[in-house]
């Protein structure tokens, strides 16, 4: 190369600024699970990067922040600066599945509501363990409404607002019927292990109507 | 619009009736070979429109509908089968067209052709539309391609607390099996024409006072009983396991002369 | 200590000093993969924290840097600057590759929000294909919207802050050309003058007509 080629044009074939690699490793720390090592980085940098001394530059922005720049081995990692750390118990949350019998239950109550558990138990034909309610009223997702007025006056269970928030509803009303739900392609697509497909039972679908919009007039 | 259709209508129908020309037919025949690739006879529409080389505001819907009915007879002649929604727009578009070369009749009710042209364009205009904005928003920068969320969300190990989750497609689906079950809900009886053993006991109580000599099971049925085979054997049934109690309670004896014989009852002393 | 008590020890019983709910809302949105309101960061925050405030600061910190702070919807979440994505193939995700029918029932959507089946149906001038709009509602890209108040009370359709977070959107009024085609009287839903072959359910034909513009009126 020749000798009087002005460094400054020289440098646009070059590394890109500093500047520019403090924000292309902050990018990868952020996006990264695991740790990276300066030479992971500088495998992932254009040509000519110097991740190490970008990384001083970064971890010194990052001084006093809510999260640090932390050596973890030979790698490098954002994490929360420790003495907030009693911002993150919400995070440790283990999310399970739940059952069927929760599920079902849960369905049966959002689409009947109010209703009380003898008639959960007629629509399931099997009798709704005390577990499974206890379940979803510690979930908050159902609350009792209010008593029937029939003999022994039973309590009824509706959904509540934490509901409609988890599931993305405005309303229970707004819950496709039997008949959406089919023409929506939603049971035939994918039908649970031991259904049989859904006859064209009419008089099934206008029950549940019927009694859909009964339930909901207020 | 409706005024620049009802000028083209006319425009048309003087000079370029029936004028369906060699490209046209050309571009039908190559649309042909795709057929399975249309969605609907609404994106053949917006694919032969596009032949016309104009803005979507600007095409004439009556050289559309020519070049339609061009397709759905080249169809035909090639004996391919075109779905029923392709022949329904075709005799639509017929009508149209019939619509739009006929002087207005001003007896008739219901749209005139200029409205009901007006409205198709329209409706091609909207899914041109829509198909572009669909092509926007794919072209933009996209999250977990273009930009990233966090890779490691935070982890602490002092607080465990265990949730439970479920989706809308969990719910949805749950409430589909429990009312489809009804249809495999076991087999419940109807009571109607069910006389219970419980029934035929307190009945029977009563009755053996009077049962000093041997007699038939069958007349102690209940009345109403016999008259129909399935409460006929549900009162038999359960008048013979309540004389069973009742002998075994020490109040009745049973005889059978021989197999299927009569089962005579009377009281013990 | 001195006998003397100073007003920044009183402040320890008030809310945190603002640098400190920065920090805060700092931490949390880098532990939190998706969005996070105002209102869920406020209530993990000590009592009488001003959320708000401390995200407008924190913004303007992130502004050009690697990472950002961006809205989707009524939440805020860190993102990596776009112009960076060439640095991420690692964490490139599959992303499931769409049908052109999903793709543009998702766009009518989201234009056309809340729309009925029948809507989307009309305007493609095709029954929406079985499996489509589960699959949509699978990735969580849409979910149910209100129902039409109109004969049959059919379920409508929105797109969810899923759907904002995945394009990078700040709502659903910034969708790319919105005003353009609204202007243009495309997003109308014009009831055909007498009959047209097109139409998905001849019963729900009518019901087009109200509520169109309910999401994206100012």
């Amino acid at each position: 190369m020749s000798e009087d080629i002005d460094p400054k044009e020289e440098s646009l074939f070059d590394a890109p600024l500093m500047a520019e690699q403090e924000r292309m490793i902050e990018a990868i720390l952020f996006a990264t699970s695991e740790p990276v090592t300066l030479r992971e980085l500088e495998s992932r940098m254009p040509h000519g990067c110097d991740a190490g001394e970008a990384m001083v530059h970064l971890r010194k922005r990052y001084e006093g922040r809510g999260v640090q720049v932390v050596k973890i081995g030979d790698g490098y990692a954002i994490r929360t600066a420790s003495d907030l750390g009693f911002l993150m118990q919400k995070e440790t949350v283990e999310v399970r599945k739940l059952s069927r019998a929760a599920i079902e239950t849960l369905a049966i109550i959002a689409y009947h509501q109010p209703v009380t558990r003898a008639e959960i138990e007629e629509i399931r034909g099997v009798s709704v363990s005390r577990g499974t309610v206890d379940q979803l009223l510690e979930m908050e997702w159902i609350r009792f409404g209010r008593r029937k007025m029939t003999p022994g006056r039973p309590v009824t269970f509706v959904v509540t607002q934490g509901f409609l928030d988890h599931f993305g509803l405005e309303s229970a009303r707004d819950l496709p019927g039997l008949k959406e739900l089919r023409s929506a392609g939603l049971l035939e697509s994918r039908p649970p292990p031991g259904t049989l497909p859904l006859m064209g039972d009419t008089e099934e679908e206008d029950e549940s109507n019927e009694g859909q919009s009964e339930l909901f007039e207020d | 619009m409706k005024r620049f259709w009802a000028g083209r209508g006319m425009a048309e129908s003087t000079f370029e009736e029936d004028a369906v020309s060699v490209a046209e037919r050309l571009a039908a025949e190559a649309l042909i070979i795709d057929v399975d690739g249309f969605e609907g006879p609404l994106d053949l529409l917006l694919t032969l429109s596009r032949t016309q080389k104009v803005d979507l505001r600007k095409i004439s819907v009556l050289q559309l509908a020519r070049q339609y009915l061009a397709f759905v007879e080249r169809a035909k002649a090639l004996r391919l089968e075109l779905a029923a929604d392709y022949l329904v727009m075709a005799a639509w578009l017929a009508f149209l067209k019939s619509r739009l070369l006929l002087p207005p009749d001003p007896e008739e009710e219901g749209p005139s052709g200029e409205e009901l042209a007006a409205h198709l364009a329209f409706q091609l205009e909207r899914l041109q539309a829509m198909r572009d904005a669909a092509a926007r928003l794919m072209a933009r920068d996209q999250l977990g391609r273009d930009f990233f969320a966090r890779g490691q969300t935070y982890e602490v190990e002092r607080v465990r607390k265990v949730t439970y989750t479920a989706t809308l497609l969990d719910l949805m689906q749950g409430y589909a099996r429990t009312r489809t079950k009804d249809e495999f809900r076991p087999f419940v009886m109807d009571r109607d024409s069910v006389f219970t053993m419980e029934q035929a006991l307190e009945r029977m109580r009563g009755l053996i006072g009077y049962a000093g000599e041997w007699g038939d099971l069958t007349s102690f049925l209940p009345e109403g009983w016999d008259n129909n085979p399935v409460r006929r054997r549900s009162a038999t049934a359960a008048t013979f396991a309540a004389s069973l109690e009742l002998v075994k309670e020490g109040h009745l004896e049973m005889r059978q002369s021989a197999l299927f014989a009569p089962i005579q009852l009377r009281k013990k002393d």
